[in-house]
């Protein structure tokens, strides 16, 4: 692609999860032409790898395939899928922007009859569950993946399982040959939704993510309530598949504490809440939830949803930080330890599993952008000093959905009035 | 009532948060606590406290002075410092508990006979005498505290450890007369005299 | 190898025929093999400990520990101060920390130094022996002057509190560190990685104060070092390696257990490993006699 | 230009393999009737869609049926323009979901054979969406309320290029925010409470001339509907102004709860003020010293949060207002940025300051302000007030006296008229009774917009009053198409949150007034040029179009004839489904479009055991699973027929009726979820459908057949695995019920 494809007028959007996809979505039916690209092989992003929805616990699917028919039957979106931004150029108005293809090693011929599938053997990790299962290495991301086309892992490239899949394909559409392609595009306006992902919880030592293993993370629990996920929606504990009746939720993972993140999430606590429903879909009565917390944080109407979680006999609140988990040797149980400072009551309590609400962080960073961009104390976008680029979603703050689109309609906003202005420039 | 906390009562009046942010160690931190107890659960002699870190930190802000001065809770702190590296406020709880003893001790309120109060005296004194720990004399110090009878009767019971020791040559009966020192013995007592005098006019105590 | 300088801070326990007399004869062993030069900062004196807090307040205790670095500057330049036991070493680097700062508190420190004749500049580098050993010597340095490798001799590495937090060696974790059995491991020896007590508190100077309740602290220490299978325990501190070791008979009295582990320092282990004797390796100095360990010197 | 019809058949992907293009091609030609006929072996290759551009180019071919995988695949590819197009699925629909196998070739090529007849019928009866484009559509845009968030949208608009109407209420641009001392941080380090910027956006305001602002100004009433809505400003004067404009953004704010309804915590005593009340004392003192009422220098205060909120006895709010932890925070600062000295305790249950809050947090402790996690019991005012709270923490009761005491209250949104009120009372006033009458027009005086709608003059309220969207993906997916509201009056929230959400419902004023110049429907059929017209002539007026609407686009004219407001419509097609007498049809989308597909399937005879069930399926979550359900290879029974439909709400009982008269022996709708938390997004399509269909029982039983012949289901779009067991079992059930009595009469 050359950068003639793409103008003063074009507005680059980085990132297609719900962010990128509203931000492009809301610009292109203004009749704005739009480059979104994603790094990974899919859109969708986080949010599609959540099961349901806090409050109204619909699912996030729902909105992708809005969003995606929205994007099929839309001209002005150009999408770029397996592609970064690896340095940015210029100013308000008139950026030129170097994009990094990777070789998916598919191309469009793909018509995901998944053959290549069938044809190799080996498998890697699956993304798509945080690694939970595995998946052959020829492979659609999921369900419902778009581009609908299959990736070959780099790993199985110049190897028999490579050639395998290459032999398989009745349309001609594995190319082993794929190399990392380097694009220039010039665009009047970048918006970053970026999104974010969660805090590295092996860091918070006392809890033990990775030496226990019935300690997980709240987006690992997320693919084990989905029915689309790696135990088909079965809430089984890592350690020994056994049925993890008895949830302990702790809270605040990273957030809220100098030695980690010194913000506050937001969604945690609705996150622990909405699982909290997961466990009573999964067992009913049986099932049986703890949330661990220092404040819940249910703003606005969410706290309708706090009351009805009060209110379920399964789950109960303790409102403490736990201080550190150990583990039962004997049943492989997380053992928490700590105090319910309502009172001073010290505790000692085993559960089934535990699910760590991990904090966000800004997938930014890491990554080298433009000095322009203002960051904040966290690594959240505020914008650029020459307010052409915009920071939308939880790449700006940490957001939940609603007010993650929000912000993402927002900043799309900003993004027309820049390359608006050049038009009209460009016109006289 | 020591003439120390008559001062302090005078000039802090009812708020205790501020006498403490003046007078105790990392005082000034007290008001940055959540409240989360991640302190409280992280103690290893937790279930021995009357009232948490956390707590404390909270009766000081509801200004119950008395009974966190009179409080032994203090004192149970081993300096594991397992507090201070999971505080998410980043607050250095063992000091702060250090300083409340030492201040509650200054003060005279501190409770009468607390052990380690007892011990912790005698460890400074035994250190400041000779500017080295005399382990024997600190020893003996310690099981004679509540007096003869009970000092032979611990003194005994601990015997063989004390023998034990001897025979291998970890404890010196030759230290009663004597033992290690610093030679400026001079100077590093005027120094901390010094040190003293200046923290006393500091904190508003009649050294 | 060039010859490693360092200003030594033994403290009081590591005196002559003091608690710890036996980690001082088996440091110096160690230093000897690995080309290490220890220089005794001339006249230091004891750190405050942290119990020290009850009578001796805050400056005092910044006072006195400023004392030994006002002393290495003047007598060992550039050298950094190394200390073997963990409370001296947390002493030192906590007053380091608090006067490098607070400027109020470097003043009226140096105030008090000045009434001995002396002054702190505020350059000292102070060092736990076990960071000299990890980042100088490295544990290929280590393993090196290894002739005796401690074969089929279990351990569990005890690490205790203060060498752990708050500072901590550098790379390790609060609630997991590995150094030791590392060390163990380099040193041939097999090192228990189950064992999960590695950072419980003995109950530090409330060993004295409240024995019951550290007397607990430390039977969960050594019954969890039983259940992994150690022989033996291992420390880099001389406070812990006195209460776990010390108190083992009265625990058997009181709980009816039957302990009777033996508790080493780290440079214990590595005068053997080195060929050291019984008596440099400070194997003599046990109240409960490492007969394993002694079989291997005696090879 | 003649209509020229073609369709085309994939072998690619294995169908070539499973079935019998040939046969396939046959059945186009004969009975699809189709005048050109080709297949491929890999359709959707340059190659394929190029032979299709040809002969859209040189055979001049304007209606195409692609036969190979689900509408939902290959989109880029199968993109024709200036065609109209129907898509058979082969693939998911077949192929994916027969079990493999000889012994089902037969019923797999059956079931492929009659998609591709379908697939014929249907495109035989679509029309290409010619569009709508207006010569003269308004592109300014309404704003309704100059506080913050109308502010915010107004300049956003003008900044955009477009015009705007700003009215305001009061005689001054503001609003509460104008009534603050200082706002809460919202930039890095979010440290220090900031300058809320009201002036700077005034006289911004003041100096763009594409702001028309109406001071002292309220609707007096709104007609029309995006593109052409004529408003009637109604000045304090008692002049009024007529307004023309394309789209209107609701930022009508939020009242305070009335601290009267709080006697226990003092509300109304001496020394007792809200949020509100502190701001104003804030702003006189003007950075010195803060008074009381009655002068005296306030030294200790005390805020109780949660006054009046997160009530679950029913007595006040139930929610909580977000902003106010974050506010008193930033109120205590007050006092201690002017003296440290003074005492400021908040009293808490749960500090709600979710994101960088956490740092304003922070800066305020570090400042000296005291936080107790504590429930304030009872508050007394007057000279020294008097706070009793149990201290959760040291778990004991107490009290505290303060010079002054903050009740944090909420926010009650500014919606105007709740029409699930206002429903019934027209319901009965146009039953003719007198005193609803009087009800109705009393209540429309209270009204914010003052719409001119069949449904009512607001926009329909979601839960506690606000007029928020009722989907978590699309907070702007309103049921008023171009009508948008933003800020608290939609949602509890602070500033922050406003400014970005006033300025999001800017950008959709601005594409609703787009899409209305050019006929295009807004979210979520975006950029869907059709829409629905009705041969007057046959209609009854029953008027369920105009009452069943979702989005109150059927008006009646004064002869009581549906007046169908395309601007307004969203396409989903309840009318459709609702009409008795089927005069309601899309180009693209109809009663014949859908029955022809029904009739086209060939159902075979009693004795063949091969009973058929038809299967109406929402488009946007029961489709996608069946498709997913192929994608994953679960098989389901070759016996059912797919229709995708844009909502059950369209669902016309016509559809089952002649499927049933056809000899079906079964019919499965499958729609989103209802009720409170309904999924579907054309709002009651699925419940409408329920409801339509309970009522066909009797048509059914005069057929002689059973109810349990027709369900109505619930699908949600994970459902894949569920829905083949939906199928199958339905199938078993239906086996077990025996064939369709109405077979060979069809």
């Amino acid at each position: 692609m050359t950068a003639s494809i793409a103008t003063g007028q074009t507005i680059l959007v980085v990132g297609g999860g719900i962010s990128g996809m509203t931000a492009a979505l809301e610009a292109a039916e203004c009749g704005k032409q739009v480059i979104l690209v994603e790094k990974t092989p899919v859109l969708g992003g986080r949010t599609a790898r959540l099961y349901r929805y806090f409050p109204k616990m619909c699912h996030p699917t729902c909105g992708l395939e809005i969003n995606l028919r929205r994007l099929k039957q839309n001209r002005n979106v150009r999408i770029m899928t397996m592609t970064e931004v690896s340095a940015v150029s210029g100013s308000r108005g008139n950026y030129t922007v170097t994009l990094k293809v990777a070789p998916r090693f598919v191309n469009e011929n793909c018509t995901a009859c998944g053959k290549c599938g069938e044809a190799v053997t080996a498998e890697v990790p699956n993304p798509w569950n945080y690694g939970l299962d595995k998946l052959k290495a020829a492979y659609l991301p999921h369900n419902m993946a778009y581009p609908q086309r299959y990736v070959i892992d780099p790993s199985i490239v110049g190897t028999p399982e490579g050639e395998k899949a290459k032999a398989a394909c009745p349309v001609g559409a594995v190319d082993l040959e794929m190399k990392e392609e380097t694009v220039t595009i010039s665009a009047g306006a970048v918006v970053w939704a970026t999104g974010w992902r969660p805090y590295d919880a092996a860091k918070i030592q006392p809890y033990g993510y990775g030496r226990f293993k019935n300690v997980i993370t709240s987006l690992e629990f997320e693919r084990l309530a989905d029915p689309q996920g790696p135990t088909g929606g079965k809430i089984l504990r890592p350690g020994d598949g056994k049925e993890a009746k008895n949830v302990a939720f702790i809270q605040c993972a990273g957030s809220r504490d100098e030695n980690h993140l010194r913000h506050c999430s937001r969604i945690c606590c609705m996150a622990s809440l909405k699982q909290t429903q997961y466990v009573r879909e999964a067992f009913g009565a049986e099932g049986k939830s703890t949330v661990y917390y220092i404040d819940i944080r249910a703003i606005d109407r969410f706290e309708d949803f706090y009351q009805m979680v009060q209110k379920d006999a399964t789950v109960s609140f303790v409102k403490s930080k736990v201080a550190r988990i150990a583990e039962n040797k004997a049943n492989g149980n997380p053992i928490l330890h700590g105090v319910n400072t309502e009172g001073y009551h010290r505790y000692a309590i085993e559960h089934d599993l535990v699910v760590l609400a991990v904090g966000m962080e800004p997938e930014i960073t890491g990554v080298k952008l433009p000095d322009d961009v203002i960051l904040d104390s966290s690594n959240f976008i505020e914008g650029s000093k020459d307010q052409g680029m915009f920071g939308a979603g939880a790449a700006a703050s940490p957001l939940d959905v609603n007010r993650a689109v929000q912000s993402a309609t927002a900043a799309s906003l900003h993004a027309i009035q820049v390359v608006r202005k050049n038009a009209s420039t460009e016109a006289a | 009532m020591t003439t120390a906390n008559q001062n302090a009562v005078e000039r802090y009046r009812n708020n205790f948060l501020k006498e403490v942010e003046a007078n105790v160690e990392e005082g000034d931190m007290v008001k940055m606590c959540m409240q989360c107890g991640v302190c409280a659960g992280s103690c290893p002699l937790g279930p021995h406290w009357e009232h948490s870190p956390q707590k404390i930190f909270m009766m000081i802000r509801a200004g119950k002075r008395e009974e966190v001065l009179s409080s032994d809770s203090m004192w149970m702190c081993t300096s594991c410092y397992n507090c201070i590296v999971r505080c998410p406020r980043q607050l250095p709880i063992t000091h702060i508990m250090h300083g409340l003893a030492n201040y509650a001790h200054r003060l005279g309120l501190a409770p009468k006979g607390q052990p380690t109060r007892e011990f912790g005296t005698l460890f400074w004194n035994n250190l400041v005498k000779k500017g080295r720990v005399n382990e024997l004399t600190l020893t003996i110090g310690h099981y004679f505290k509540d007096g003869i009878a009970a000092g032979i009767k611990t003194g005994l019971a601990m015997q063989a450890v004390g023998l034990g020791m001897v025979k291998a040559k970890r404890l010196n009966p030759m230290e009663i007369f004597g033992g290690h020192a610093v030679k400026d013995l001079k100077g590093f007592h005027a120094m901390v005299a010094k040190a003293q005098e200046i923290e006393a006019k500091k904190k508003g105590f009649t050294a | 190898m060039a010859k490693k300088e360092y200003a030594f801070y033994p403290g009081c326990s590591s005196q002559l025929k003091a608690s710890a007399s036996n980690y001082l004869t088996s440091v110096n062993s160690m230093c000897e093999k690995l080309d290490v030069k220890l220089t005794e900062i001339p006249d230091w004196n004891c750190c405050g400990a942290s119990v020290g807090y009850a009578e001796g307040g805050e400056l005092p205790r910044l006072a006195i520990n400023a004392r030994n670095f006002a002393l290495a500057e003047t007598h060992l330049p550039g050298q950094d101060i190394v200390a073997t036991c963990a409370a001296c070493w947390l002493g030192s680097r906590e007053t380091k920390e608090r006067l490098d700062h607070t400027s109020q508190l470097m003043k009226e420190t140096n105030e008090a130094l000045a009434a001995a004749g002396l002054n702190y500049k505020g350059d000292v580098n102070i060092r736990h022996m076990v960071e000299v050993l990890i980042e100088d010597i490295g544990y290929d340095g280590i393993k090196k002057p290894v002739v005796k490798p401690l074969e089929g001799l279990k351990f569990a590495g005890y690490i205790g509190c203060q060498t752990n937090r708050p500072f901590g060696i550098a790379g390790e974790s609060f609630e997991n560190p590995k150094y030791l059995d590392q060390m163990v491991e380099t040193l041939g020896g097999e090192a228990m990685t189950s064992y999960d007590q590695k950072v419980t508190c003995c109950g530090g100077a409330l060993a004295f104060s409240e024995p019951e309740k550290s007397q607990k602290q430390i039977k969960d220490i050594i019954e969890s070092a039983y259940d992994s299978g150690a022989q033996m325990l291992v420390t880099p501190c001389p406070l812990c390696q006195a209460n776990t070791e010390v108190y083992q008979s009265e625990i058997n009295k009181k709980y009816g257990t039957k302990f009777n582990m033996p508790v080493l320092y780290y440079s214990q282990l590595m005068t053997v490993a080195y060929g050291g004797s019984i008596k440099e390796a400070g194997l003599d100095g046990q109240l409960i006699r490492a007969e394993a360990l002694e079989k291997i010197c005696g090879k | 230009m003649a209509d020229k019809f073609a369709a085309y058949i994939c072998s690619g992907c294995g169908i070539g393999d499973a079935m019998k293009v040939p046969q396939l091609e046959a059945i186009a030609k004969k009975e699809g009737k189709m005048a050109v006929v080709k297949s491929h072996h890999f359709l959707c290759n340059a190659e394929g869609v190029q032979m299709i551009k040809d002969d859209i180019a040189n055979e001049e071919v304007t209606h195409i049926c692609i036969a190979a995988c689900s509408r939902r695949a290959k989109t880029e590819a199968f993109q024709f323009d200036g065609v109209a197009m129907s898509r058979a699925n082969l693939r998911e629909g077949v192929l994916w979901v027969v079990a493999a196998g000889k012994e089902h070739d037969e019923v797999r090529q059956e079931m492929a054979a009659d998609y591709v007849r379908m697939g014929c019928a249907e495109v035989k009866k679509m029309k290409q969406p010619a569009g709508n484009v207006k010569e003269s559509s308004s592109k300014r845009i309404l704003v309704v309320g100059g506080g913050m968030s109308g502010m915010t949208a107004a300049l956003e608009i003008a900044d955009t290029g477009y015009e705007v109407v700003l009215v305001e209420k009061s005689g001054a641009l503001g609003g509460m925010a104008a009534n603050l001392w200082k706002r809460q941080p919202f930039k890095a380090p979010y440290a220090e409470a900031q300058d809320t910027g009201v002036a700077a956006m005034v006289a911004r305001i003041a100096a763009t001339p594409a702001i028309k602002v109406h001071l002292n100004s309220t609707i007096g009433d709104t007609s029309g509907a995006p593109g052409r809505f004529i408003i009637q400003v109604a000045q304090e004067s008692g002049a009024v102004v007529e307004e023309t404009v394309g789209a209107i953004v609701q930022a009508t704010g939020f009242s305070t709860y009335d601290m009267a309804k709080l006697p226990e915590l003092g509300g109304g005593q001496a020394n007792v003020v809200d949020q509100a009340g502190l701001e104003a004392l804030a702003k006189k003192a003007n950075g010195g010293a803060i008074k009381r009422a009655d002068g005296k220098e306030v030294k200790s205060v005390v805020f109780v949060q949660c006054a009046g909120q997160r009530d679950d006895t029913g007595t006040h709010l139930s929610y909580c207002s977000g902003h106010c932890c974050g506010t008193s925070i930033k109120q205590a600062t007050y006092f201690k940025d002017q003296n440290p000295d003074i005492d400021t305790v908040i009293m808490y249950q749960d500090l709600r300051v979710p994101g960088m809050g956490e740092d304003f947090y922070r800066s305020a402790q570090q400042k000296g302000v005291i936080f107790s996690k504590s429930k304030a019991s009872k508050v007394t005012g007057g000279d020294s007030c008097n706070v009793t709270f149990k201290d959760l923490i040291l778990d004991e009761e107490n009290n505290i006296s303060a010079d002054l005491v903050v009740l944090a209250t909420g926010q009650v949104p500014n919606a105007g008229v709740d029409l699930e009120a206002w429903n019934p009372i027209v319901t009965a006033a146009e039953g003719g009774n007198e005193e609803a009458k009087v009800q109705r027009d009393a209540m429309r005086t209270t009204s914010v917009l003052k719409l001119n709608y069949r449904q009512g003059p607001d926009v329909p309220q979601f839960k506690h009053g606000f007029a928020d969207s009722h989907f978590i993906c699309f907070p702007y997916e309103t049921r008023r198409t171009g009508i948008y509201a933003a800020g608290p009056v939609r949602r509890p929230m602070d500033i922050l949150q406003s400014t970005d959400d006033a300025t999001g419902a800017a950008l959709k004023a601005i594409q609703a007034v787009e899409n209305a110049a050019v006929g295009r429907a807004a979210h979520p059929r975006s950029g869907d040029l059709s829409f629905p017209t009705a041969r007057l002539e046959g209609c009854t007026q029953c008027k369920r179009c105009t009452v069943e609407c979702p989005f109150g686009a059927i008006d009646e004219d004064e002869r009581r004839f549906p007046k169908f407001n395309e601007e307004r419509c969203r396409r989903c097609g309840t009318c459709m489904g609702a009409c008795p007498v089927r005069v309601i049809s899309f180009e693209n989308y109809s009663v014949d479009t859908v029955g022809s597909q029904v009739k086209a399937v060939s159902v075979p005879e009693e004795d063949e055991e091969k009973p058929r069930i038809l299967v109406l399926a929402c488009e946007n979550d029961a489709y996608p699973a069946l498709d997913m359900a192929g994608l994953a290879r679960m098989t389901y029974s070759a016996f059912v027929r797919v229709i995708p439909v844009r909502c059950l709400g369209s669902v016309n009982t016509i559809w089952i009726t002649d499927a049933m008269n056809s000899g079906y022996d079964g019919v499965m709708m499958m729609g989103c979820k209802k009720g409170d938390e309904y999924q579907c997004h054309f709002v009651k399509g699925s419940e409408l459908a329920h409801y339509r269909m309970s009522k066909i029982g009797d048509t059914l039983k005069q057929l002689g057949l059973e109810p349990e012949r027709v369900q109505t289901t619930e699908v949600a779009i994970t459902d894949n695995a569920r829905v083949v067991k939906m199928i199958n079992d339905y199938v078993a059930e239906l086996e077990k019920l025996g064939p369709s009595p109405m077979k060979g009469f069809g």
